[in-house]
């Protein structure tokens, strides 16, 4: 079994998909964050596929930011949670619809 | 395979080849399930596999760095997290309540929409898939030492201020995240 | 070489209120309504002091610009900080800090809640106003000209009437929507300057914003260029007067706005559009007004508004909307005087602006002082007020009748001034203008007599007190000044002149060209038997 | 003391602001005391508006306003101080304006000297183009505050102030009790200022700012009893119908600024009188926009319509302004214009048309009128015509002369008339009197002898004013209309006729035969205080007397004529209307027959129909002819006509409409775009609305749902706009692809 990028390709884009689906539809803002991880995670791996086959370790180098800011993100968006659950008393992302039009 | 191809290495071929399909079919698999579950424990449990998964993916690229971060950070800070938000909130989904919002089933039609121009790109575009110079990962100056080492003379040598950047950047986060939480207990009293 | 010159006098009187506004919203806890109340009128006042020094250094004799600043701003853009003002600008400034005090004072009883922002507000627009009419730069005067808006917008929206969200959002839009298109002219004016649009080529010069360059520049642009962006321009400035078509959002700021609102509205904002036409329009694009359907159409603008404007008055059953479309009469006033392209017309119509500021702010404040005590402004509540309040109504009196053009009080020097000039024009203009004067006695008159007169029969009116002292005290400065104006105007039109010739030099009108008065186009008068305007005129000799 | 010509009317000023000053400091501390006292506020208020049916009463408001005189405050002194402040102003300034007169000289003055004190440059207007040739092509139009002394201002100073002075003094004892007693004093010393202003005024513009002036004194004192709305209405009435006047009188002042570069009246007319044919084509325009605020001012027809109205003001006030002084400053214009008038034979013909038109058709009203106030309205607006006809005909100096003597006569009989009402507390209706004559006898005899005078019997003041005037519309000749001199002429006759006939009809109605009110008012009617008397006197004597400055066909007899002269007189080769009077003495005599024969006339008819007759005769021609009968004392409808068609019609209609159409049209194009966006916003909350509650559990196919998506765009949920996100970002990607 020979791996091309493409493989890659496909992988990254279904786990970003799933991970956007995720986003999309779950109604639990925890695993709306972890549906984020998930797209992330997606991203990194096409850094690292192409990072190998461009022979350029910058990819590698962006993953790490990456994986920075998607710890500064689960910090956010888990203080959020904290701060909706109070004052809320629920984790319904749909509740929170303040700027409803 | 033509001739470019033995030029360099090919990459991923043989039994590394099916441990790839192998830990992508898994890491889907947890991340459906992620997606899938309505227990939020479960979901971040299966967060954390798709996490170590990947990080074994990362692996078999030889970035060994970048797995072990993600392993660190991921499956180590902020699984950790997660789970401390899971029992600090502790909800109990209630049993009426769909885990679903009324959009699946457009954001689900979304999912095909996108294949589209994802699928051209394949089809149209020819990515290489020869390393031209396979130490790269671990040469520093013309001399294999390792991939740690090489990441970390990029790091610290060309992206040092994105790197100082990145570090205010997270603790403009921790002081985000505090005044977050602390400012909800106020407001809730 | 006074010293008044030395200092940057305009900043300091632009950026007195701003510090007063910053100082009450750091300092004054909002509790103390008291010391806000005492310090922001004293921050009034004292701009008020410092601006009237400008009055006797000011060089009469003097063209151009005086008391100039200028700084540096945006070199990459051309943008200066430049500020300076001539003897139009003079006037408007003091009548600025002028009304600031009275806008200020005026308010402590008449506003109850959230004060400490009201006085901010105040004096916010305040800076703005006076850093509009100071600034020589059209980025910075775009600047000054939007951002005055907001807090005009937050005067009305929030300590205004029933209707208020619905009259300060129709205010913001609708002057916003003028000002974008005053904006593409100077964008237009300054690529012209440099590298040009649209197929034009520009003339190349080192970028720039300043007022008095690029209206040099746009003076000499080809005639069809001058009419597009004088059209551009024009509606920035006919909105913000506003000129007939464009008026419907005044009658609602101004019934809506607090009192003090509708007298800064009435007394300084509604200047800022006929200031944009003296100051811009006719220096800038002489070619274009000087165009005869152009002119045409802004006599005929502002005929239609003196007649239309009045007419409306006539019929209206609120007290405030009655003097704000009362404002559309006089204001197309002005803007006659203004495009009679003479001495007397832009004199008179500057003086007008002035004159306006006075009577229709002092208007606005009496119909606050029954406000006040009544809570409505519907002119069938009252009557027979004048037995009940005679001070009162003696104030109302004089102010009515400087606003109708009595002789001897401030109303009919404008106006007097604006029709000899529109008359010397063209017979015809002074003739249909008129009938604005008649008109105008005729409303005011009614109302005054519908307020006043009769018998004193609404309970609700038989134990209202006359005015108190502070009342007396916001109102007797603007009766001073009205007589003022009436009975020796000399000053004023000495400070004028200047200016005005050089505007109306610079639109080619008769200051000074050779005898024109047989068959010559300036002369108005239609001779026996044959009124067409444009009647030839046989020789003299 | 002719430099000190600016104390004249300053007089009057000063004593205007220190009138108004005491007043409403009076007022207002009585208005804190009835505050203080809380409700006794109120029941004051209540009692004191207190209308009589017909004009203002005396009497009656006496007795209510005593009654509610604060205790507190002793009124008294006020009072005094109102009265010697009001009088002696006016009586100073009409003393400073005789020794002014004196120290110029009578005799330099009808040499044509001109005395000009100038106090300071007024209104500098710039350097503006003219189209005549005062300053030269282009020069520096100002206007200065200026006062001119000479024949004609001098003359109208003299009997100004001296018949005002007489009415402050008698009004002292006809307002004595009227509540704002210092009101009524501070107006009356401001319209002493502005008429002093305007027969002084050396320029246009000063006699327009008095001009203004003196219409805003008349309509504070027409309104003086402003808690009535008739006296409130009349004076915005006669406001109006003056701007109107006004209206052509500016435009006019505009067309000579612009002609000749300067307002003064020592620049415009000598520039006029030099270059005749220069100016001529356009003076017709011109003097025809004078001619109009003439009309307005001294209530020629069409705009007579406010002067019978204007008397709910006091009678006094109608005596002062709407007969003796204000309503003549039209007179006075035109004649201070005769310059430019004479240049303008068309504008001529008109003010002589319009005069002697105005002359009869008013005659014809006052002959039906029952309120005896109204009776001499109508009176005063016919011998107004007459004044317009002399000086349509040319003959200024007749028309000043019959100004002169009108104010003499027609004040006495008004301030008669306000005996009488006074008498009668109240009563203006001459069907209900009767028989005064010898219960009031001063206030009868000189309201007979003021009678006479109007009538024109020879020997007393009007009868030579008229006939001078009669004289030159006979002897008139117009270019375009040969015959009109003659029609002219015939109708002043006419009129003349009239005259005599409803004044004695007035007098027998009021004074003759016996009472016709009730018993009780007839035990109150008692003569007038001195105060009012000694004014009648003084002004009975000035109608025998006044006339005799112009007597004509005797060498020097014309004194008045001299005087004038300078003035009034054509300037040498100025115009086609050479003096008209100087016909042949048997013309004159001829004619001067014919006018006392129809004052005879009427008079007899008058004895007979309403002395002896006892108006048996006249009430027949009424009933014969109903119709007539009807317009005529309804006074033609013109009231009723004007109301329809231009207050209602024209100006509230119309204003009606505009303000519809600005509320619909002007105002809808704006909001046009905001209804557009709100409909849309409606829209697609209806849409959110209905997919929130209703289309969650209905059918979705695949389709719909897509459009579903956009609906929800305004949900509020982050996870929405997420999708939305994701589906625009396909839209670029998909773009970049295709495009690139």
């Amino acid at each position: 079994m020979t791996i091309t990028i493409n493989h890659f390709l496909i992988l990254s884009f279904l786990l970003f998909a799933i991970g956007f689906f995720g986003v999309l539809v779950r109604r639990n803002f925890l695993t709306v964050l972890m549906s984020i991880e998930l797209m992330l995670n997606a991203v990194n791996i096409n850094f690292i596929a192409f990072s190998r086959r461009l022979s350029d370790l910058t990819g590698q180098v962006f993953s790490v930011f990456v994986i920075t800011i998607a710890a500064g993100e689960a910090a956010i968006g888990l203080a959020l949670t904290i701060s909706l659950f109070r004052q809320r008393k629920t984790l319904n992302v749909e509740e929170a619809n303040t700027m409803k039009g | 395979m033509g001739a470019a191809e033995a030029a360099g290495s090919a990459l991923l071929t043989g039994v590394a080849g099916w441990l790839f399909v192998g830990f992508a079919l898994l890491i889907l698999g947890t991340a459906i399930a992620v997606v899938w579950s309505k227990n939020p424990v479960h979901s971040a449990l299966f967060l954390l596999a798709s996490f170590l998964l990947v990080a074994c993916v990362f692996i078999l690229e030889e970035a060994e760095f970048v797995g072990a971060v993600q392993i660190l950070v991921y499956a180590g800070g902020i699984m950790v997290l997660f789970l401390f938000v899971i029992m600090l909130v502790h909800q109990r989904t209630a049993a009426g309540t769909p885990a679903f919002q009324h959009q699946w089933d457009i954001a689900l039609l979304l999912l095909p929409v996108f294949l589209i121009p994802f699928l051209y790109i394949l089809g149209t575009e020819k990515f290489t898939d020869i390393a031209r110079n396979p130490d790269a990962f671990r040469a520093v100056a013309g001399r294999v030492i390792g991939n740690t080492e090489a990441v970390s003379w990029l790091m610290f040598r060309d992206y040092l201020l994105p790197f100082e950047v990145a570090s205010v950047f997270l603790l403009v986060a921790m002081i985000g995240a505090v005044v977050l939480g602390k400012r909800s207990f106020e407001k809730v009293d | 070489m006074n010293t008044l010159q030395q200092l940057p006098i305009l900043s300091i009187i632009a950026y007195i209120p701003l510090a007063g506004a910053l100082i009450i919203m750091f300092l004054i806890p909002k509790e103390k309504t008291g010391a806000i109340k005492a310090f922001a009128t004293a921050v009034a006042a004292l701009d008020l002091a410092v601006s009237l020094p400008l009055w006797f250094s000011f060089d009469r004799a003097k063209a151009g610009y005086q008391f100039v600043e200028r700084i540096p701003w945006i070199p990459s853009l051309g943008v200066d900080y430049h500020f300076g003002i001539d003897g139009i600008t003079l006037l408007l400034i003091l009548l600025t800090t002028f009304i600031g005090v009275i806008a200020i004072y005026s308010s402590f009883s008449a506003i109850a809640e959230r004060q400490k922002e009201y006085y901010i507000l105040l004096l916010l627009l305040q800076t703005f106003m006076i850093g509009t009419f100071c600034c020589l730069d059209f980025f910075l005067f775009y600047v000054f000209w939007e951002i005055m808006l907001v807090p005009m917008y937050f005067l009305i929206g929030v300590w205004g009437g029933q209707r208020r969200l619905y009259a300060a959002i129709k205010f913001f839009l609708y002057t916003l929507a003028g000002s974008v298109l005053m904006l593409l002219g100077i964008i237009a004016l300054y690529f012209y300057n440099t590298t040009g649009f649209l197929g034009y080529k520009g003339l190349g010069h080192a970028a720039t914003f300043s007022v008095p360059k690029l209206t040099a520049v746009a003076a000499a642009m080809p005639p069809e260029l001058q009419v597009w962006l004088f059209f551009a321009f024009f509606f920035g400035f006919a909105i913000k007067v506003p000129m007939f078509p464009f008026h419907t959002w005044l009658p609602d700021a101004h019934t809506e706005a607090p009192t003090a609102g509708s007298v800064i509205l009435a007394a300084v904002l509604l200047k800022m559009g006929t200031y944009g036409f003296v100051r811009f329009s006719l220096p800038m694009f002489p070619e274009a007004v000087k165009t005869p359907w152009v002119i045409g159409t802004m006599v005929f603008l502002a005929i239609v508004g003196i007649v239309y404007g009045a007419m409306v008055t006539l019929v209206q059953k609120d007290m405030k909307k009655l003097i704000a479309y009362s404002s559309v009469s006089h204001l197309g006033f002005v803007m006659l005087g203004i495009f009679a392209l003479n001495m007397a017309g832009v004199q008179g119509g500057v003086l007008q602006m002035i004159n306006h500021g006075i009577s229709t702010g002092a208007l606005f404040l009496l119909v606050g002082v029954v406000y006040e005590r009544r809570h409505t402004r519907m002119i069938a509540e009252y009557g027979g007020l004048a037995r009940q309040m005679p001070i009162y109504a003696t104030y109302f009196l004089i102010m009515a009748l400087s606003s109708m053009g009595l002789p001897l009080l401030n109303g009919f020097i404008g106006e007097f001034s604006i029709l000899q000039g529109a008359f010397a024009k063209n017979f015809w203009w002074a003739l249909f203008a008129c009938t604005g004067i008649v008109l105008g006695a005729a409303y005011l008159l009614w109302l005054y007599q519908r307020v006043f007169f009769g018998e004193l029969s609404n309970p609700a009116n038989a134990k209202l007190p006359d005015l108190s002292f502070r009342e007396q005290l916001t109102l007797a400065p603007l009766v001073v000044l009205a007589l003022w104006i009436g009975l020796y105007p000399k000053p004023f039109f000495d400070v004028l002149r200047v200016p005005s010739e050089n505007i109306v030099r610079s639109v080619g009108g008769a200051t000074m060209t050779p005898p024109a008065y047989a068959g010559a186009p300036g002369t108005g008068i239609p001779a026996a038997g044959d009124l067409a305007p444009a009647a030839p005129v046989p020789a003299v000799r | 003391m002719k430099d000190l010509l600016w104390l004249v009317p300053l007089f009057p000023l000063a004593g205007f602001l220190v009138n108004g000053v005491l007043y409403l400091i009076s007022h207002r501390t009585r208005g804190e005391a009835a505050d203080a006292h809380g409700s006794q506020g109120a029941p004051a208020l209540a009692a004191a508006p207190a209308p009589s049916v017909h004009g203002e009463n005396p009497a009656h408001t006496h007795a209510g306003s005593s009654a509610h005189d604060p205790a507190g405050h002793s009124p008294i002194p006020l009072k005094t101080a109102h009265t010697v402040v009001g009088t002696v102003s006016v009586g100073l300034s009409c003393v400073f304006a005789f020794l002014a007169i004196l120290d110029v000289g009578i005799g330099r003055l009808s040499e044509g000297a001109a005395h000009v004190v100038t106090l300071y440059r007024w209104l500098p207007l710039g350097v503006n183009q003219a189209v005549g040739q005062v300053h030269g092509p282009a020069g520096e139009w100002f206007v200065d505050a200026a006062f001119r002394l000479d024949s004609l201002s001098a003359l109208m100073i003299a009997f100004v102030t001296f018949v005002g002075f007489l009415i402050h003094v008698y009004s002292v004892g006809y307002m004595g009790h009227e509540e704002g007693y210092g009101r009524y004093f501070a107006y009356l010393n401001l319209f002493m200022f502005s008429m002093l202003l305007l027969v002084l005024g050396a320029n246009f513009l000063l006699l327009f700012v008095g001009w203004e002036g003196v219409g805003l004194c008349s309509y504070l004192l027409i309104g003086y009893f402003y808690d009535r709305d008739a006296a409130a209405d009349a004076g915005k009435k006669a406001f109006v119908v003056n701007r109107i006047g006004d209206f052509g009188f500016i435009l006019g002042i505009f067309g000579i600024f612009s002609l000749f570069g300067s307002l003064d009246f020592g620049k415009v007319f000598p520039a006029a009188a030099a270059h005749p044919s220069a100016y001529a084509p356009y003076l017709t325009l011109v003097c025809l926009c004078l001619f109009v605020g003439a009309c307005g001012k001294s209530a020629q027809f069409p705009l007579y319509v406010w002067l019978p109205d204007a008397m709910a003001g006091p009678t006094p006030v109608s005596a002062l302004i709407h007969a003796a002084t204000m309503v003549t400053a039209g007179v006075y214009m035109v004649a201070r214009c005769n310059v430019l008038f004479r240049l303008s034979p068309d504008a001529l013909l008109v003010v002589a048309v319009v005069g002697g038109f105005t002359a009869l058709f008013a005659a014809t009203i006052g002959v039906a009128q029952n309120d005896i106030k109204k009776v001499l309205a109508y009176s005063t607006v016919s011998q107004l015509g007459y004044m317009f006809l002399a000086c349509g005909v040319g003959a200024f100096v007749a028309g000043m002369f019959h100004v002169m003597t009108h104010a003499f006569f027609k004040a006495c009989l008004f301030l008669g008339s306000g005996s009488v009402i006074h008498a009668l507390g109240g009563e203006q209706d001459i069907r209900k009197m009767g028989g005064l004559a010898s219960k009031i006898p001063v206030t009868y005899r000189t309201f007979l002898v003021a009678t006479l005078a109007i009538a024109g019997v020879p020997l007393l003041a009007g009868f030579f004013s008229k006939d001078a005037i009669l004289a030159a519309a006979f002897e008139a000749h117009f270019a375009s209309a040969p015959w009109l001199g003659r029609v002219l002429w015939a109708a002043a006759l006419f009129t003349a006729g009239l005259t005599a006939f409803y004044m004695l009809r007035l007098v027998s109605l009021t004074f003759w035969g016996k009472f016709r009110g009730g018993t009780e008012q007839e035990a109150q009617i008692h003569e007038s205080p001195r105060s009012m008397t000694v004014p009648l006197i003084v002004l009975a004597f000035l109608s025998v007397v006044g006339g005799y400055v112009g007597i004509p066909m005797v060498r020097g007899g014309d004194r008045i004529g001299e005087f004038l002269h300078p003035i009034l007189l054509p300037l040498a080769g100025a115009g086609a209307h050479t003096a008209a009077h100087e016909a042949a003495a048997s013309t004159e005599a001829l004619l001067m027959a014919a006018s006392v024969a129809a004052a005879a006339i009427g008079l007899a008819l008058a004895y007979v129909w309403y002395a002896k007759g006892e108006g048996a005769v006249p009430a027949r021609i009424a009933a014969r002819f109903p119709g007539v009968y009807r317009a005529v004392s309804n006074k033609y409808y013109v009231d009723e006509a004007y109301d329809s068609v231009f207050v209602q019609g024209l100006a509230k209609g119309g204003g009606r409409f505009l303000w519809d159409f600005d509320a619909t049209v002007v105002d809808g194009a704006v909001n046009g775009t905001r209804h557009v966006t709100v409909g849309l916003s409606w829209l697609s909350s209806f849409f959110d609305q209905y997919v929130v509650d209703g289309l969650v559990n209905g059918v979705a196919n695949t389709l719909q749902a897509g459009f579903r998506g956009f609906r929800r765009a305004q949900t509020g949920r982050v996870q929405n706009y997420a999708l939305v996100m994701g589906g625009g970002l396909f839209c670029l990607v998909a773009v970049y692809l295709l495009f690139r």
